[in-house]
């Protein structure tokens, strides 16, 4: 990870300046007062747990929310932001944490929707739009063709045409909101050379992010609020990470990887010369009862491919799946269920939450079956489990009947871990499964995925996070072009291993 | 640019060379219509020639009763028989069906006289009897059976529509010689069975004084019968129906209907195909065949 | 239900029924007539046809589909039930006949929707114009009428002084609002309609369930059919013309959104009932028939816009 | 556009206009009358007013939206026209007050659904109904008709051969394809369709967009009324009932997706074409009017099957 040199002198010049923002939604104040100063040429991070407001003062300062009370100062002049469209006119931009992209259209339209180069007056000079598009998509070192789908690029492809887009503006303050939760390395790398740039140019960025290292690498100064509370400012070189994560939860965190072994049972899971035409080549691998498998690989290497195969979410067009030593076809999602297998996707929004149901219809959604007698649901259990996965999740919402759109985003996450947990399931394939979550709440979910492997359940973890990989995996698989390219102990596995597997370049393969 | 007028011999598509007579009515889903269809059936079959009856899925819509003949002037039918669904929106057709020398032949519902003209457009016969002559029959009988007092509703077809507007004159006409009937209440059921019930069954519970309907069709009016046995008035309101659909004479005899205007259908189906033919064969035919327009009571 | 739960949904049927109220106010000081018993029932009535076909509607819009088929579907029922009651079929069996009509059309939307792949407004649509040339075809054209006592009393029998078409709607909504709201397969509508993809990799068989609601849809049709053949004791060919609008204007003004996902049967109900206490007045007040169709118009613009001032959110 | 963006684009449209050529050539097998000159300018003229229309929907729909109020407005626009040109004021200015009525009443559409934040299904369906009986009320009821020759060569004239109707239709189409496809409004109509709230973050002006875009639709509408007057040298109040229907239809037919953000109005111009195509085809094989329902359903299905099949994805 590149580390960004601080803006050495500290410009004094406050571009845009909060005071006393409240925010209240029914049954929540998201925000109680906060006060934020952004500066010319830094990049001020914003930390903070699930829920605790980051996001909804951000929409505030982007127009997309209107504050209840408190003000805000553009250049030490009083503003009032009428809506995104006045926002961006005033120089504020921002990427959002949750995708905002039209599905239908091109990368490159997206980039410059709402500011279309134009021939005449009324008419778009699509050329001009798809060269300005591709030339900063290629600036960002993304290989990603400007004029192709947004519907068709993968969750990490769209994430960098959410900050293609934001760069277009040529803002003078820039807000990213999670950019690097769906991420590899590989791109963020890239993300903060672009990062340093805009630095350079004296821009204000504000940065959020629940990878505690990479606001050492790029923050100048960091805000921690704490339900929808200011706790503090500090100097990045003058703080520590536990103060950081003392202040954001309130308590200290022992250990960011609690790693505990269970003991290694029986084959759960075993997958044998599985095909997809195109995308899975001969995948081979096998899940024991207790063990935690890390799969890692760069984007579009096929890790979420193959875990819809196996899930029967994607037809497969050769190889063999063993559930509990026996072979198994699985045509289909219920019958992976059926069979005892999970699967928490990596695209909450799209494929693992239906927003508009309460918290408690989507925990519940794939166990509707199993709480039903003769056809009628029983309430009961749901309230149970629904407030047992809420406890234990810590989910932050007013109550079980809360609409899940309404929560943030790394709540909503625990949501759908929560579906899954309530699932008699023995084996669970878990797609970036803390992305988005705060760090109090990924140590929990470490604990929480010991405890499944304590049960005797077999978990492969997807992630883009090669520490998560590292510190919490008895295995790691790399993959690499659709196919296994390196299989590790954790004993053995080091980043730079984990990396040249994945890039295609070293050569252990897969027993 | 068009063809040379069609000899009835040269005419393709007409098995065993025999010619090809269109019969173009407002909709099929009208038994009235239905019946119509069955006259010209069956005069079809006695002059030995192909009939082809064609109609629009709604009575009201002009537009596709216009592509529907356009059609079949392009299939080159020897001769058009037409019930227009609009007397005027007709006219620009029967002019194109001129200009290619197919002879139409107006059944039931007239063209619009001042439009043909001014358009230049000709037809051949008109056969039929008038809607508004149907609904002064109408008018009458209601006068006559509640001894000229009474307060009188009336259901109407859809609003705006042509055969509707001209029974409905012609009752207003008839009933207005009298001083003591009046039209208390007057209001849509758009020609269905299922709206003449309800709105019916609503105009009873605020003008409970009602003695007589007059509905614009049969299917209103026995809508109309089911709402009145509902409310317990069975035989104490006259009703006047149109059209004279078999379920509608059902309903006189039995009792529950008064009277219904005839305007036999399938005569004025069979005299136009009749006319057609004579037409094709090169005889001279009558401007204006009259059907008699009849009350069943 | 929990009260909390309830207040909740109630709340989002709160403006529907402030209009409904509204409505009625409206009617009772502009006219005598409005506010009798009699004339209620009637309008419970005459509100019971459509009310049966909407929460038909209701299941399938919530589950981010539509049917426009319905009113053909009646259509084509109706004439199924009445010509084999012509044919002296015992009059259970004959039921039976016309509601399975319903279901296995519905169930053919649904194949079409689900296997074929089609949108569901061609394939309903689709369907709409073949159905309705089958009933044609059927009959000849013809109504269908005339039947004993024993049918009619669908329409015209009581049951504890309440009409049976009123109970008959009664004891539908109630079964709907519990199978939407209390089994698996309600909820799994709410979660397809909502987010189609989220639901099938949650283990939802989709493509069952869309096929059963638009089996359910048709069947509630035929049920339709069965209440307005032996309301009218005759089934037309052309019977249920448009029923399918004024169908999903009930399911829209009770709050279903037309996007899926979210809705409720007790909007429906209110919707329909909206939509039946409006027709009913203009008929009292002898309104012209021109102004009528003006006034129609304004006033579910007006119903629905009182229910989103309620419910506005802050942005 | 350049080949490649053009090929992707009727690559979308490929199997549409298979159903097209698939059921010409049935009808050229069937009947000698088909495949002339003569009747073929015969279908693009009966095909010119729905297509008119279908553009405005297809517009519409891409945005998300749905408008039912189209065959009032035709009524509507029609009428004062009409009365107009009665009272003998020159053809534009006539022509023009049509028009402007088309784009006002699309436009009160827009602000309901935008200001009022009416769901577009129920504001359109309250316009539909208060249009119609404005225009009953405006007319009395009754037709109004009879206008001079030069207002009637836009259904009777010709241009280079062609008639009038046609040459409207396929101006309208490519400004429409222009407008889609080059302009920011077109760019927006997908944006706003495809992800409304992403497209206001954005900074598009989604409210102006979808206001204005019921208002091309209303003036769509207009048009259409237009060509319909002068075909049937006459305006009917009660002209233009199911015209939505069609419109969709052709609209759907021609691959637009109901859930917004797709589509294109070359495939609504094919699928404006099928249904003329199959009405006109119909016709000349004299096939039954009730068959001939069962058919047009049946065709509307296997043609959008044949569509899907083609568009199915590998997994
Ligand atoms: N539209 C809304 N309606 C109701 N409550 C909302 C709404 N938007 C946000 N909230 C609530 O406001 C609080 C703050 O949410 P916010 O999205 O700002 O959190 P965050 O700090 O960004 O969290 P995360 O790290 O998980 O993204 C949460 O409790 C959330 O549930
Ligand atoms: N619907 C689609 N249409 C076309 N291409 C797709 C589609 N979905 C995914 N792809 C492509 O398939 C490849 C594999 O994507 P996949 O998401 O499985 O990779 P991954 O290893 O899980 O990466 P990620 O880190 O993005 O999750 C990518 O190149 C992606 O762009
Ligand atoms: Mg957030
Ligand atoms: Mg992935």
């Amino acid at each position: 990870m590149t580390a960004i040199p601080p803006a050495a002198p500290l410009t004094p010049r406050a571009v845009l300046t909060l005071r006393g923002i409240r925010k209240a939604y029914p049954g929540v104040v998201a925000l109680d007062g906060v006060d934020l100063e952004l500066r010319a040429g830094e990049v001020h991070v914003l930390l903070g747990e699930n829920g605790a407001g980051k996001s909804t003062l951000m929409k505030i300062i982007s127009g997309a929310v209107a504050c209840d009370a408190g003000e805000v100062l553009l250049d030490g002049v009083p503003i009032e932001i009428r809506g995104p469209r006045h926002a961006q006119a005033v120089g504020l931009g921002i990427i959002y944490q949750e995708f905002n992209l039209i599905p239908h259209l091109t990368a490159g339209e997206n980039i410059f929707l709402g500011r279309e180069p134009r021939l005449l007056a009324g008419v778009i000079d699509q050329r001009a739009l798809l060269r300005a598009a591709q030339k900063i998509l290629d600036e960002l070192g993304v290989a990603i063709d400007a004029r192709s789908v947004v519907s068709r690029l993968s969750v990490a492809q769209q994430q960098m045409v959410e900050v293609a887009k934001a760069l277009s503006l040529n803002a003078r303050v820039l807000i990213m909101d999670e950019p690097t939760s769906a991420l590899t390395e590989q791109e963020i790398r890239e993300l903060f050379a672009t990062i340093a740039r805009l630095k350079a140019r004296g821009v204000a960025l504000v940065y959020i992010s629940h990878r505690m290292e990479e606001l050492f690498a790029i923050g100048d100064r960091v805000t921690v609020l704490r339900d929808g509370r200011h706790v503090g400012t500090r100097l990045i070189g003058e703080t520590t990470m536990s103060e950081l994560v003392r202040l954001m939860v309130g308590r200290d965190l022992k250990d960011q990887f609690p790693k505990q072994a269970a003991p290694v049972g029986d084959e759960a899971l075993r997958v044998a010369g599985l095909r997809r035409n195109g995308v899975l080549h001969d995948i081979n691998f096998t899940l024991r009862r207790g063990e935690v498998v890390g799969l890692a690989g760069l984007m579009g290497s096929g890790r979420t491919e193959l875990a819809r195969a196996v899930f029967g979410a994607d037809p497969i067009d050769g190889g063999r799946i063993f559930v509990g030593g026996h072979e198994r076809q699985i045509g289909s999602p219920r019958a992976a269920i059926g069979l005892g297998l999970g699967f928490l996707t990596e695209d909450r929004k799209h494929q693992g939450l239906v927003l508009g149901l309460s918290v408690q219809e989507n925990t519940c959604l794939p166990s509707v079956g199993a709480f039903s007698r003769f056809g009628v649901m029983q309430v009961a259990h749901e309230s149970a489990a629904t407030a047992a996965r809420i406890a234990e999740l810590r989910i932050k919402t007013p109550g079980p009947h809360q609409r899940v759109v309404t929560l943030s985003g790394g709540n909503q996450q625990k949501v759908v871990l929560g579906k899954w947990l309530t699932t008699a399931a023995g084996v669970f394939i878990f797609d970036e499964p803390t992305r988005g979550i705060d760090v109090g709440a990924k140590v929990e979910i470490y604990q929480l995925i010991n405890q499944l492997a304590a049960r005797g359940a077999a978990i492969l973890m997807i992630s883009s996070e090669l520490p998560e990989i590292l510190g919490m995996s008895d295995r790691i698989l790399v993959m690499h072009a659709g196919r296994i390219a390196g299989e590790f102990t954790a004993a053995e596995a080091t980043q730079e291993k984990l990396l040249a597997a994945a890039l295609g370049r070293a050569g252990l393969h897969a027993a | 640019n068009r063809t040379e007028p069609t000899s009835a011999a040269s005419v393709a598509g007409a098995t065993a060379g025999k010619p090809t007579v269109a019969l173009v009515v407002k909709t099929l889903n009208n038994p009235f219509f239905l019946d119509m269809q069955k006259g010209a059936e069956e005069a079809a079959r006695r002059f030995g020639v192909n009939l082809v009856v064609q109609a629009a899925d709604r009575e009201i819509d002009v537009e596709r009763q216009m592509q529907i003949i356009e059609n079949l002037i392009e299939r080159k039918v020897a001769a058009l028989c037409i019930t227009p669904s609009g007397s005027r929106e007709i006219v620009p057709v029967i002019v194109k069906a001129n200009q290619v020398g197919i002879p139409v032949v107006i059944v039931d519902t007239r063209a619009d006289e001042k439009a043909l003209v001014a358009a230049g457009g000709k037809i051949a016969t008109f056969i039929g009897s008038d809607n508004y002559d149907g609904g002064k029959l109408a008018g009458a009988f209601v006068a006559e059976k509640l001894g000229g007092k009474g307060h009188l509703a009336v259901l109407e077809g859809i609003p705006g529509h042509e055969t509707g507007d001209a029974r409905l004159r012609g009752f207003r006409e008839a009933v207005a010689k009298f001083p003591g009937l009046k039209i208390v209440v007057s209001q849509p059921a758009n020609w269905e069975r299922d709206q003449g019930f309800n709105v019916f069954q609503n105009m009873l519970q605020s003008n409970p004084t009602v003695t007589a309907l007059f509905a614009c069709n049969d299917l209103m009016a026995l809508g109309a019968i089911e709402a009145i046995a509902s409310a317990g008035k069975a035989g104490k309101i006259v009703v006047v129906g149109f059209d004279a659909q078999p379920e509608a004479r059902a309903a006189i005899t039995k009792g529950t209907m008064s009277a219904t205007v005839a305007q036999f259908a399938s005569r004025m189906g069979s005299t136009a195909v009749e006319n057609a033919v004579k037409l094709l064969a090169g005889e001279k035919i009558a401007d204006f065949t009259p059907v008699a327009i009849e009350l069943i009571k | 239900m929990k009260p909390r739960e309830f207040l909740a949904h109630s709340g989002r049927q709160f403006g529907t029924l402030v209009g409904l109220f509204a409505l009625c106010a409206v009617l009772w000081a502009l006219t005598p007539h409005f506010l009798t018993v009699s004339n209620l029932l009637n309008v419970a009535q005459q509100t019971s046809i459509n009310a049966v076909i909407a929460v038909g509607l209701t299941f399938v819009i919530i589950s981010g589909g539509i049917d426009l088929s319905v009113g053909s579907l009646v259509a084509f029922s109706g004439v199924v039930t009445a010509s084999l009651l012509q044919r002296a079929v015992p009059v259970p069996l004959a039921l039976l006949a016309g509601l399975v009509t319903g279901l296995a059309c519905g169930l053919v939307n649904g194949l079409l929707i689900t296997y074929g792949r089609l949108p569901p407004f061609i394939a309903t649509l689709g369907l709409m114009s073949v159905a309705r040339g089958g009933a044609l075809l059927y009959t000849d054209g013809r109504p269908v009428s005339g039947f004993d006592e024993e049918f009619r009393w669908l329409a015209t029998g009581e049951v504890l002084r309440v009409p049976v078409p009123v109970v008959i709607m009664i004891v539908v909504y109630v079964i709907a609002h519990f199978v939407l709201r209390r089994t698996p397969f309600g909820r799994y509508l709410f979660a397809i309609g909502g987010n189609e993809e989220a639901a099938l990799l949650s283990g939802v068989r989709v493509r069952l369930h869309k096929t059963v609601v638009y089996g359910v849809c048709g069947l509630l049709s035929a049920l339709a059919a069965v209440m307005l053949t032996a309301r009218l004791n005759s089934a037309q060919p052309i019977a249920g013309i448009n029923y399918e609008l004024d169908a999903i204007a009930a399911t829209v003004i009770g709050g279903t959104s037309l996007l899926g996902g979210q809705g409720s049967v007790v909007g429906t109900l209110i919707g329909a009932l909206i939509m039946g206490v409006l027709r009913n007045g203009l008929n009292l007040l002898g309104v012209s028939s021109f102004i009528q169709q003006v006034v129609i118009g304004a006033v579910i613009i007006l119903a629905v816009l009182l229910d989103t001032a309620f419910k506005r959110p802050k942005r």
